[in-house]
């Protein structure tokens, strides 16, 4: 494991702190995006090119996607 | 003017999406992907479509009742194949004992294969059917 | 180094991490779309420490080429996308009864329900 | 007829998947195909069943490939015993469900209503008779998703915040099976049970396994709704439509249970949970907490089947009581008790939700008076509340007689008086209920006692108040009421199940 | 308040028993891990003889454990249903 896939690891625990404390929702969507990307890196990274097509497809598009619907037809902020 | 633009675009990109689509499906035995992936990029096509111009014209394209139709169909043919096999005197989705004038090895790649479409129509329908109830009634 | 183990294991802790930052969004926060999120993070630790348990020392991806012999243990990566569509489909139909919660009560805060 | 083990899975499963594709055609063919698939799955349970207690443990290869490699199906006596109380009460539900669902229900969504209920009997059924982790992780899945949409399918006001709960705090719990299936996969390099129980005892003292006991644990734990974490199941039960309510409180949560037994006994292994880490006792103290407090909750409900749903959660401490005692008679006494509580608390909720059909009464208060008005429910009631509290000759006591004896050879006083004093419990609210139905005064005339209750459909005009519900649901009623009775009575047709079940489990 | 104390309580807990997993897990990417030597072995070595694909997620997917596939088809199946019966479709 080289240099790269610590820096990426840790990155992605950086980026689920983010999504998690974000107030905007629209943000957090956006964060979660790039989580799902890098992980899909990771996979690759990992070796396993057919999950890594997977959570590319699934987690960064339909995903993120469905969250950006449900946010356009309730709320953006969340409340305190 | 960045609707025309975001219209024309999305004109182009929809068949290469399917394309691509079908590609991973049908090469899901060699490469990586498979119905599953393949079945997805299909429907994210779909929900381009009504990204880019609006809800109905996806509509148009792949109506409630198809949708409905294609997400049984590919669920029966899954199904299906496992039973063809029982009946065949193997067990439940044994694919090697039905009798086709090849070795079993190859029967197996080739209902493989078949499963993988399987699932792909099951998973286009739904992706696109997910993506749009929840868009109902909300032009986005 | 009484701590190599943390680099050696570096991609367990980190699903560790991931999944406690996960579980913390399902629990504490009020936002039923941050917990959803928090489910999503949540199954996406569990998928990775899978994946990376899966992995092998110098091995190819799980797709034969003529003269490599070695490659990283394929079961996994099997498991793993039918965990991802399992989390797909809680998503979709938690996002669904957010969708109507909001339509019913006007808020989408834990507190206020 | 070797295939009975996965044609009791796919019987319901394509039945569920043909029901759209005739739901866009004749939304009238919903029905009867939902009941032929629960009646075929029926039938291939009793068939199963036969053939175990013949030729003992079915292995079926699904596939073709031998166990460790591909998926293997597991048939023992446990299996066979839970299977025919799933595919038993679910087909009475299923029957149920033609009128109340009629009336309950919008157009459109009884097509939505019998796929998920099929899927709902499916992923039980598969999940009991599996042999591969994995696999009963992927099966617990899909119950649970139907079980979430089926909490909020009738939009009853609440139902959809209910369900919401549900489903966070369940995929908690999946998701927490998951890492322990993971966890096991990765210090063994296997999925499959038996393979698994043979690879463990060299393991015992690694923390990994016994992380992955903890978190398998718990997670089977909050789907079975064991005391700490049964928050989410109150008010689930209760806001769902009857036949719905009747699976849950009747099934589902045992085949959390019988998940947790799988785990305890056919993974682990006796040694293990009562050794160094002694989960078996842990799990005693905290079904005793259990039966306890979902009992005196229960007594402080004013809504029937929100009592119902309280009482469940005081039941199924009983169970997990007895498999916590980690003994023969103990065991019996629990298992035994998954049946007869499935039997009681179905009737219970069938009853339940009669009256609800009929009259549109949700409170207790308002039962008065209505042994008149609906005799053949209100008899069944009665004698499926018995069976509850556990008055001989009922099936209810012959269990708990069992756990009781149980209690008295593992020496734990303590746990023979929480079984004492939980029936005390159960007593009081049942026999409150029974004492109004057949001495309370009528309250029929006044209307405004209803006013607000029901669903505004059900204001109908008195006449209709004083009829039995139609023999579609009162079939399945009086059927379950006169199992309570003649289970306990010819008690020796469940044992000559559960008891090569327990031996087997026990390991001889 | 006290509610958040729980929840807090609770993350710890699950995090020290996690912690102490991980670190009796084997190392990481050790090619002689038990999870790499059981099991797995027959499919890298046999899929391609034994079912005609060369990726081997595949076979294992659609063929050795083709079973689980049909259950994911069938969960995806039921979020499909259970969507459909919350937010119907206006064409009904």
């Amino acid at each position: 494991m080289g240099i790269l896939e610590f820096i990426l690891m840790s990155f992605l625990v950086i980026l689920a702190i983010a999504v998690v404390f974000a107030r905007d929702l629209l943000a957090a969507t956006i964060v979660f995006l790039v989580y799902s990307l890098i992980m899909a890196i990771v996979f690759t990274q990992l070796k396993a090119p057919d999950v890594a097509l997977t959570e590319a497809a699934v987690g960064a598009g339909i995903t993120t996607l469905l969250f950006i619907i449900t946010i356009a037809k309730t709320t953006r902020r969340e409340e305190e | 003017m960045t609707t025309v633009v975001i219209q024309t675009i999305g004109r182009i990109l929809v068949p290469f999406i399917q394309l691509f689509g079908l590609y991973v499906i049908i090469h899901g035995p060699v490469s990586p992907g498979g119905g599953f992936q393949g079945g997805v990029i299909v429907g994210a096509s779909m929900i381009l479509l009504a990204l880019s111009y609006d809800l109905s014209s996806a509509e148009a394209r792949a109506s409630h009742k198809v949708r409905i139709a294609m997400d049984s169909t590919g669920a029966l043919l899954f199904a299906g194949i496992g039973l063809v096999a029982l009946l065949a005197g193997g067990f439940f989705l044994e694919y090697g004992i039905i009798p086709l004038p090849m070795a079993p090895a190859e029967v197996r790649g080739i209902f493989i294969l078949l499963v993988g479409v399987a699932i792909g129509i099951h998973i286009m329908a739904l992706a696109a059917s997910l993506f749009l109830h929840l868009a109902e009634e909300h032009e986005i | 180094m009484r701590f190599e183990f943390i680099a050696v294991n570096f991609p367990y802790f980190v699903s560790v991490a991931l999944l406690l930052v996960g579980l913390y969004a399902m629990i504490v926060r009020k936002n039923l779309i941050k917990k959803i999120m928090g489910l999503n993070i949540f199954s996406t630790s569990v998928l990775f420490f899978l994946i990376a348990a899966g992995y092998k020392e110098g091995g190819a991806p799980p797709i034969r080429v003529p003269g490599i012999e070695v490659y990283v243990n394929p079961l996994p990566h099997a498991l793993v996308l039918t965990g991802i569509v399992v989390a797909l489909a809680l998503t979709t139909f938690a996002l669904a009864l957010v969708i109507k919660i909001y339509k019913e009560y006007g808020t989408i805060d834990s507190d206020k329900l | 007829m070797d295939h009975a083990p996965i044609l009791v899975v796919i019987a319901p499963f394509v039945g569920a998947y043909l029901i759209p594709l005739l739901g866009l055609w004749k939304e009238k063919l919903c029905y009867p195909v939902a009941t032929v698939a629960a009646l075929l799955s029926a039938f291939f349970s009793f068939w199963l069943t036969a053939s175990v207690l013949e030729l003992g443990t079915i292995r079926y290869y699904v596939g073709g490939w031998e166990p460790p490699w591909g998926i293997e199906l597991v048939v023992d006596p446990l299996s066979a015993f839970m299977c025919l109380t799933i595919s038993l009460v679910s087909l009475f539900a299923v029957i149920y469900s033609k009128n109340y669902i009629g009336r309950e229900l919008p157009g459109g969504k009884t097509t939505s209503y019998y796929t998920l209920i099929l899927l709902l009997i499916g992923g039980m059924l598969g999940a009991v008779v599996t042999g591969d982790l994995f696999n009963l992780f992927v099966l617990t899945e899909i119950f649970s998703v139907a079980a979430y949409a089926l909490v909020c399918i009738g939009r009853k006001r609440g139902s959809l915040i209910a369900s919401y709960r549900y489903l966070i705090l369940a995929s908690i719990g999946t998701s927490l099976i998951l890492l322990g299936t993971g966890y096991l996969y990765v210090v063994t390099g296997t999925l499959n049970m038996a393979d698994l129980a043979a690879r463990l005892p060299a393991l015992y003292d690694s923390w990994v396994v016994i992380g992955a006991m903890a978190f398998l644990v718990v997670g089977f734990g909050i789907k079975t709704a064991l005391f700490p974490l049964h928050t989410w199941l109150p008010d689930a039960h209760s806001i769902a439509p009857a036949p719905i309510s009747v699976i849950l409180s009747a099934l589902v949560i045992k085949v959390g249970a019988y998940s947790i037994i799988r785990v305890l006994f056919s993974i682990f292994g006796v040694e293990f949970i009562t050794g160094p880490i002694p989960i078996a006792s842990v799990l005693t103290w905290v079904a005793a907490v259990g039966i306890l407090m979902g009992s005196l909750f229960a007594i402080s409900q004013t809504d029937i089947k929100r009592m119902l749903a309280y009482s469940s959660v005081a039941h199924i401490g009983y169970v997990v009581m007895g498999v916590g005692l980690a003994m023969e008679i103990g065991m019996t006494g629990g298992i035994l008790h998954i049946f007869n509580h499935a039997l009681a608390k179905g009737c219970l909720f069938f009853c339940a939700g009669a009256v609800i059909y009929q009259t549109g009464i949700r409170s207790i208060d308002d039962f008065r008076g209505l042994g008149s008005k609906m005799p053949v429910t209100m008899a069944a009631f009665t004698l499926a509340a018995a069976s509850m509290v556990g008055i001989p000759p009922t099936a209810g006591f012959m269990s708990k007689l069992y756990l009781a004896l149980g209690t008295l050879e593992a020496g734990a006083w303590v746990f023979l008086i929480v079984i004492l004093v939980g029936s005390f419990l159960t007593a009081v609210f049942y026999l409150r209920v029974v004492n109004l139905i057949y001495f309370g005064e009528s309250r029929v005339k006044s209307q405004e006692s209803r006013v607000g209750v029901g669903d505004s459909r059900l204001q109908t005009p008195d006449s209709r108040l004083f009829r039995e519900v139609p023999l579609t649901m009162l079939i399945p009623i009086i059927i379950l009421a006169l199992g309570c009775t003649l289970f306990g009575i010819f008690v020796f047709i469940p044992l000559s199940v559960v008891e090569p079940a327990v031996k087997l489990l026990l390991g001889n | 308040m006290i509610k958040q104390v729980a929840s807090l309580i609770v993350l710890l807990g699950i995090g020290i028993i996690l912690t102490m997993a991980v670190i009796d897990m084997p190392a990481f990417g050790d090619p002689e891990a038990p999870a790499h030597r059981h099991v797995a072995p027959r499919y890298i070595a046999l899929a391609e003889e034994e079912t005609g694909v060369t990726n081997m997620v595949t076979a294992i997917l659609a063929d050795y454990r083709g079973y689980d596939t049909l259950g994911e088809l069938t969960v995806i199946f039921a979020a499909g249903a259970a969507v459909l019966s919350l937010l119907g479709s206006k064409h009904e």
